[in-house]
């Protein structure tokens, strides 16, 4: 029964918390100390839950819907990510809800969100996942309103996408009902089995979109970055690291255990375009394109929700090959990037709470100030640039060589490509925020406190640790592929056995060490070093004063500028939803000039629709 | 219409078009015709192929240079020099305008008193002219009454006296500002031998 | 390419490898100077003259720091060089080449750079900034074309690992070359190799005339020590990967520093004849020229023909 | 006048003999002896045979070479580049302009002897000396280096309260950002009293 607690305790945690919120606004104390109690239970009950056990609960309205939970070891691999992240989410929103940001629903909506991702993670039938999936949807919605005002209105574009989402889903869910009789995965998986092609193409679309628009896939991507940058940067830590990953949980469930391993590559459209061909050049559209757009941001936030769509352009690559290697490296991912991209945030969000600002253009210089936020963005950009030692590296490592092998050398270089367009925006992000001459203004910013510290110390180790030892995650992964039925990866504690490949983490990380220490060796025969100020600075022979402005941070890649002609700001993918969005609002006006709320012009219309109806009465009579 | 960019435009004596522009150059004797003719001022004289030279009273050469401009085609006012006449007490300014029509410079000159050395300011008919006069108040301390920025700057950081005028003996100001060395046959080696040289014992270190 | 070493002959390898690279990178350096000198009809400075700038450099007085960031990228500059070179089959040392093929290699060349990035942001000068937005403009630049050559061979032979492609090409005598089997991708990487070793017209991050020497504006002493040292470490560095890649290797040092002198020479040669591109124009150059002809030669392998 | 003849160990005179032949020179290119330097350095006499290189900023170079005179403004200037220099630091005065203010000998606005406001190192005579005066003159140069004796720099450090009292006599205090005092602790000299 203790599977069933990690659905219980979000409940009630939400139950608990939205009545504390209703009572007072002041409680915020006890709110946080009920949301660290319960998101710790499901913690250490996540741990625990390791076996697969499934149960049902009977008796339900409607006919032939039996709710049925289950965790397999996929499922398991995702619970356990949201669990420690949102006890870090939690931990980290201690520290900074503090003076004056009170948002009383807060760990409401979070304890909601919980509940709803497990909830679908738990689902094994298609209406279970269906009605979970819309509890999360408008969790999500509710708690991106926490934040900005700017935030609700982005909030909104989150919503017009996601109920667009739910609503194919469902359409695939009553489609696959009345085709097998049943919700059940299984007996919907043997029927899947016997479609021919046609029926296999609506399947696939009406199951597979919502999960690409959820994951924010290339085409559907826009309301990721205006909706995760402008709400509370704790909670974009929570939404970017996990939460748009369901998405690729659902891709993986639907592809391996809905429609088998085998139909991605026999389900052909055109020449011999099929439709593993196509999810490749999506997830290569996904890493490239937002990663160069991500480029040009000259806020922190925006700048990694850009990232984190590119990043999950690797896993739906790697998932897409459906070779050992690569769908190892995709699910890897999936764990790399939850833990690189929480730990930036979470740095950035370091820095916003202590200067109040995350515009790259006006910070500079805060390496003095605040070291850990430092080292946690360091370790982070290394990760997500894919660097050794770092645990990015292996998961790419692992996509690289399955892309290769696998004959897709362009979409290999696509890969590559959108690597050095992260390292160029991730040093952008750390040279604009902590290098350069420290602003005045800062001059008295300190480091933060030791409950927004803790997040950053835990996801720093974790980084190092899973990108020394990567066998620690790869072990989960290979009893995942076995599950679904693929050939699991070779894998050993330090990296990949010899057999696959040539990788060994221990032993880049044991040379990486040794040739650093002769490198201190080296800098240490030399003098001694003399300590100077930032503004003891060479600038042909001017003083450089404190009025001036001695950074360079406005227009830092002005070359690639230049080539792109200013492309990426504003790609022709946005203009079409903005002019929707146009077209939508004008209707919405001309509605609103009809109901003008004063009596008259009601009354005026039930005139005349007496009138109308009677002509037509005497036509018809 | 004023003009935003220039508002000294509106309050510009020069707006029509200068009467002889067109035409072909005229000689050294035409124009000091010209000049007679249009401006009154008679003393202008040949000097030498395509100079021209005569003397002005100080209250009128403003209207002289706004006639030279506007009627006899002298757009161009390419210097304003200073000489000190410390024996009469007179400050000497020149004026020089050139015609590109006529390839041909005049220089009027005029005197000023020494002890009050100040002049009406020409830079509403110029506007370059301010460096001109900028550079005769650093170096001379004529106060060019209506220009307003008569800040330095060539010697920026200097506080003595207007260094040109003949009053300020500049080896005696060097010798007693600057550190020199009196000459010392191995004075090389003084420097050179990783020694300190003679803390100025030579130039006073007033 | 003969047997994995063990024992004794392993340690002494380690110990001595680095400096080995750092011989060769001298005389390279100072090869690469009186190249240069002799094409102005200049006398040039002697044949190790980098040794002599390390040595001073090393033993200046003041080494102005901006912060222990400063310290600890140079550091992690010459100690992210000094592990590449060991993940590169030389002859007689392969030890650790087993345990990274070229993907890691070419992951771990970005570190030193990275290195660099970070240990010029902390001295704080604007021109570090421009130079450090310039190089990493050009890594983008270079790295796409050579990257596609790589993965033309890699899928060519179906390894990605270093030491096979060598074993690969060797077994065939000069035949089996990477650059004689398909020239076109061979040509690309020599076009990004130039890149690569920031030689003219490749050489705008350290346009001394407009940003004062770009990264290296505010290092002095031993900081600019580290800076030549890794300098030619890696002139060793790139010039070997290319040989392993495209100029089947080496089967003993002779061969490897007299191929290294041969494609030093080239690069120098057009060093020496050519000013200094514009980034953006250096980037479009990359992308307009050893792309396509990369992208040629892949499409070739993939047909079959390649 | 003792010349301090400083005891060096064996491997001291090894590395300086080594450290020698790489000179890197910031020529501050006021006056008209800049001009000089071209020549010096291209195809006929080649500075670089002996390591000589031309350098951009005050960190990298060895040498602070004044190319003519100096006026109390760029004087702030120099100035604020030599305490920027790392030690060792050599101040080359070049031409006759540094030594006693040359044909300005008797101007208000320059400077009229370097070495009261700089330590200088070695002096190039000539109104602008050619550039076989400049080789002969570096060469020397390297020999004194060799021999150990190149440390005017020192100077600066050891009676830095002189050179501040001429400099502010010449163009006022100025804030240079670089902590002299500071240096004089870091190189453990003691302040030679006036």
């Amino acid at each position: 029964m203790n599977t069933s607690l990690l659905l219980i305790i979000p409940l009630a945690g939400f139950a608990v918390s939205a009545l504390l919120a209703t009572v007072s606004r002041r409680t915020m104390g006890i709110g946080k100390a009920v949301a660290i109690a319960g998101f710790t239970v499901v913690a250490i009950v996540a741990m625990a839950a390791r076996q697969e056990i499934n149960f049902t609960v009977t008796g339900s309205a409607i006919p032939g819907w039996t709710i049925q939970f289950g965790l397999t070891n996929l499922s398991w691999y995702f619970v356990l990510m949201i669990a420690a992240i949102t006890w870090l989410t939690t931990f980290f929103s201690l520290g900074a809800l503090r003076d004056g940001k009170t948002y009383p629903m807060f760990y409401a909506w979070l304890f909601a969100k919980t509940f709803g991702m497990i909830g679908v993670l738990l689902a094994r039938d298609l209406l279970t996942f269906f009605i979970l999936w819309e509890i999360m949807s408008w969790a999500t919605y509710f708690l991106m309103q926490q934040g900005t005002d700017t935030a609700r209105r982005a909030s909104t574009s989150y919503l017009v996408y996601a109920i667009a989402a739910s609503m194919i889903l469902f359409a695939g869910v009553i489609f696959l009902y009345r085709a097998s009789g049943s919700y059940d995965f299984t007996r919907v998986a043997a029927t899947v089995a016997g479609f021919e092609t046609g029926t296999l193409i609506t399947t696939v679309v009406l199951l597979l979109v919502p999960m690409l628009i959820e994951s924010a896939v290339y085409p559907a991507h826009w309301w990721l970055p205006p909706a995760y940058a402008n709400t509370e940067t704790g909670i974009t830590a929570y939404l970017a690291g996990i939460s748009t990953r369901i998405g690729v949980y659902g891709v993986v469930i639907f592809l391996f255990t809905v429609f088998g391993p085998g139909t991605m590559a026999k389900l052909s459209v055109g020449y011999h375009l099929n439709l593993q061909v196509i999810i490749m050049a999506l997830a290569a559209f996904t890493m490239v394109v937002p990663t160069f757009t991500a480029l040009f941001q000259h806020d922190a936030k925006q700048l990694m929700t850009w990232h984190s769509i590119g990043q999950g352009g690797y896993m739906l690559m790697g998932i897409a090959t459906a070779s050992s290697l690569g769908v190892a490296g995709g699910l890897f991912h999936v764990f790399n990037h939850m833990a690189y991209v929480s730990l930036i945030v979470f740095s950035i969000a370091a820095v916003e709470y202590r200067t109040g600002t995350t515009n790259l253009n006006s910070l500079g210089g805060l390496i003095k100030k605040q070291p850990v936020a430092f080292l946690g963005l360091l370790f982070g950009i290394i990760g997500l640039a894919g660097i050794p030692p770092m645990n990015g590296f292996v998961s790419k490592w692992l996509v690289y060589r399955s892309l290769i092998l696998g004959g897709y050398p362009f979409l290999a270089l696509a890969a590559f490509i959108a690597t050095l367009g992260t390292i160029l925006s991730v040093y952008k992000l750390i040279h604009n925020m902590f290098l350069g001459q420290l602003p005045e203004r800062y001059n008295e910013v300190k480091e933060v406190g030791f409950l927004m510290q803790l997040p950053i110390w835990i996801l720093m180790a974790t980084v190092l640790v899973t990108g020394i030892f990567p066998g620690l995650i790869l072990g989960w992964v290979a009893q995942i592929q076995i599950s679904l039925g693929l050939e699991p990866i070779a894998y050993t504690l330090t990296g990949v056995s010899p057999t696959v490949g040539q990788l060994n983490m221990g032993v880049i990380t044991s040379v990486f060490a040794a040739t650093f220490v002769l490198a201190a060796l080296i800098f240490f025969a030399g003098g001694r070093r003399r300590h100077v100020s930032q503004y003891n600075n060479y600038a042909a022979g001017h003083f450089v004063t404190k009025e001036v402005k001695y950074n360079f941070n406005y227009n830092f890649y002005s070359a690639f500028d230049h080539i792109f002609e200013h492309r990426f700001h504003n790609p022709p993918v946005k203009r079409g939803e903005g002019a929707l969005v146009a077209l939508l609002e004008r209707a919405s006006e001309f509605a609103r000039r009809i109901y003008t709320g004063r009596l008259n012009t009601y009354l005026a219309y039930s005139l005349a629709a007496v009138v109308l109806a009677v002509v037509i009465l005497k036509e018809v009579l | 219409m004023s003009n935003t960019l220039n508002p000294r435009e509106t309050a510009d004596p020069r707006q029509k078009r200068p009467a002889a522009a067109a035409g072909p150059a005229r000689t050294e004797e035409e124009l000091t015709r010209a000049i007679a003719a249009e401006t009154g001022a008679a003393d202008f004289t040949y000097k030498s192929p395509r100079r021209v030279e005569g003397s002005i009273p100080e209250q009128d050469l403003h209207s002289f240079a706004a006639a030279m401009y506007s009627r006899v085609g002298f757009e161009h006012l390419s210097a304003i020099s200073c000489v000190d006449w410390i024996n009469d007490g007179e400050f000497e300014l020149v004026y020089h305008f050139w015609s590109y029509r006529d390839n041909c410079l005049v220089s009027a000159h005029t005197r000023i008193d020494r002890a009050a050395a100040t002049m009406a300011t020409i830079t509403d008919l110029w506007q370059p002219a301010s460096f001109f006069e900028r550079d005769i108040h650093e170096m001379f301390g004529v106060v060019f009454a209506g220009n307003t920025d008569l800040e330095k700057y060539i010697l920026t950081d200097w506080d003595g006296p207007p260094p040109m005028r003949k009053d300020f003996v500049t080896r005696k100001f060097a010798h007693e500002h600057f550190h020199y060395k009196d000459y010392e046959p191995d004075w090389d080696e003084l420097v050179q031998g990783g020694y300190h040289s003679n803390r100025g014992e030579g130039g006073t270190n007033g | 390419m003969n047997s994995v070493n063990t024992g004794i002959q392993l340690v002494v390898w380690i110990i001595a490898y680095p400096f080995i690279a750092f011989t060769v990178g001298v005389f390279m350096g100072g090869y690469g100077r009186k190249f240069t000198a002799r094409l102005q009809r200049r006398v040039g400075p002697s044949w190790v003259q980098p040794f002599f700038d390390v040595i001073k450099l090393m033993r200046k007085r003041t080494n102005i720091s901006h912060g222990y960031m400063h310290d600890v990228a140079m550091m992690m500059l010459v100690g992210g060089t000094i592990m590449t070179l060991y993940f590169i089959p030389v002859p007689g040392f392969t030890y650790f080449a087993q345990y990274g093929d070229f993907l890691v290699i070419a992951y771990l060349i970005l570190v030193p750079s990275l290195g660099m990035a970070l240990g010029v942001g902390e001295t704080a000068n604007p021109n570090g900034s421009i130079g450090i937005a310039r190089a990493l403009q050009m890594l983008a630049g270079y790295e796409v074309p050579f990257v596609l050559t790589f993965i033309g061979m890699a899928m060519l032979n179906g390894t990605t690992s270093m030491l096979d492609l060598v074993r690969i090409q060797q077994s065939g005598g000069m035949a089996t070359w990477g650059i004689v089997t398909n020239p076109l991708l061979g040509i690309a990487a020599v076009m990004a190799l130039q890149g690569m070793m920031n030689e003219k017209p490749f050489e705008v991050i350290v346009a001394p005339h407009e940003i004062a020497t770009g990264p290296m504006t505010e290092m002095g002493g031993k900081y600019l020590g580290m800076m030549f040292i890794q300098h030619l470490i890696n002139l060793f560095v790139e010039t070997t990967i290319y040989i392993n890649l495209f100029l089947g290797g080496a089967q003993n040092w002779v061969e490897l520093i007299v191929k290294q002198f041969i494609l030093f020479t080239l690069i120098l040669s057009v060093n020496g004849v050519f000013g200094r591109f514009r980034t953006d124009d250096a980037v479009r150059f990359m992308w307009k020229v050893p792309l396509p002809l990369a992208a040629l030669g892949v499409v070739g392998i993939m047909l079959g023909i390649g | 006048m003792e010349k301090r003849l400083t005891q060096r160990s064996a491997w001291d005179k090894v590395l300086t003999n080594l450290q020698k032949r790489s000179l890197w020179m910031l020529h501050y290119c006021t006056g008209c002896g800049a001009v000089e330097l071209p020549p010096t350095m291209t195809a006929r006499f080649d500075m670089e045979r002996f390591g000589i290189m031309p350098m951009v900023t005050p960190r990298q170079a060895d040498i602070l070479l004044i190319t003519g005179y100096l006026s109390v403004k760029t004087l702030k200037r120099v100035v604020l580049i030599y305490e920027q220099m790392q030690a060792p630091k050599y101040v080359v005065g070049f031409g006759s302009c540094t030594i006693n203010g040359g044909m300005y000998w008797n101007s208000y606005a320059t400077m009229k002897s370097l070495d009261q406001y700089l330590p200088v190192e070695m002096y190039l005579a000539g109104c602008m000396p050619r550039p076989e005066a400049i080789i002969s003159g570096f060469t020397g140069l390297i020999e004194r280096i060799d021999r150990g004796e190149a440390n005017t720099w020192e100077d600066y450090y050891k009676n830095y309260e002189f050179y501040r009292k001429n400099q502010e006599h010449l163009f006022g205090s100025i804030e240079t950002n670089v902590d002299v005092v500071g240096d004089r602790q870091y190189y453990k000299f003691t302040e030679v009293q006036q």
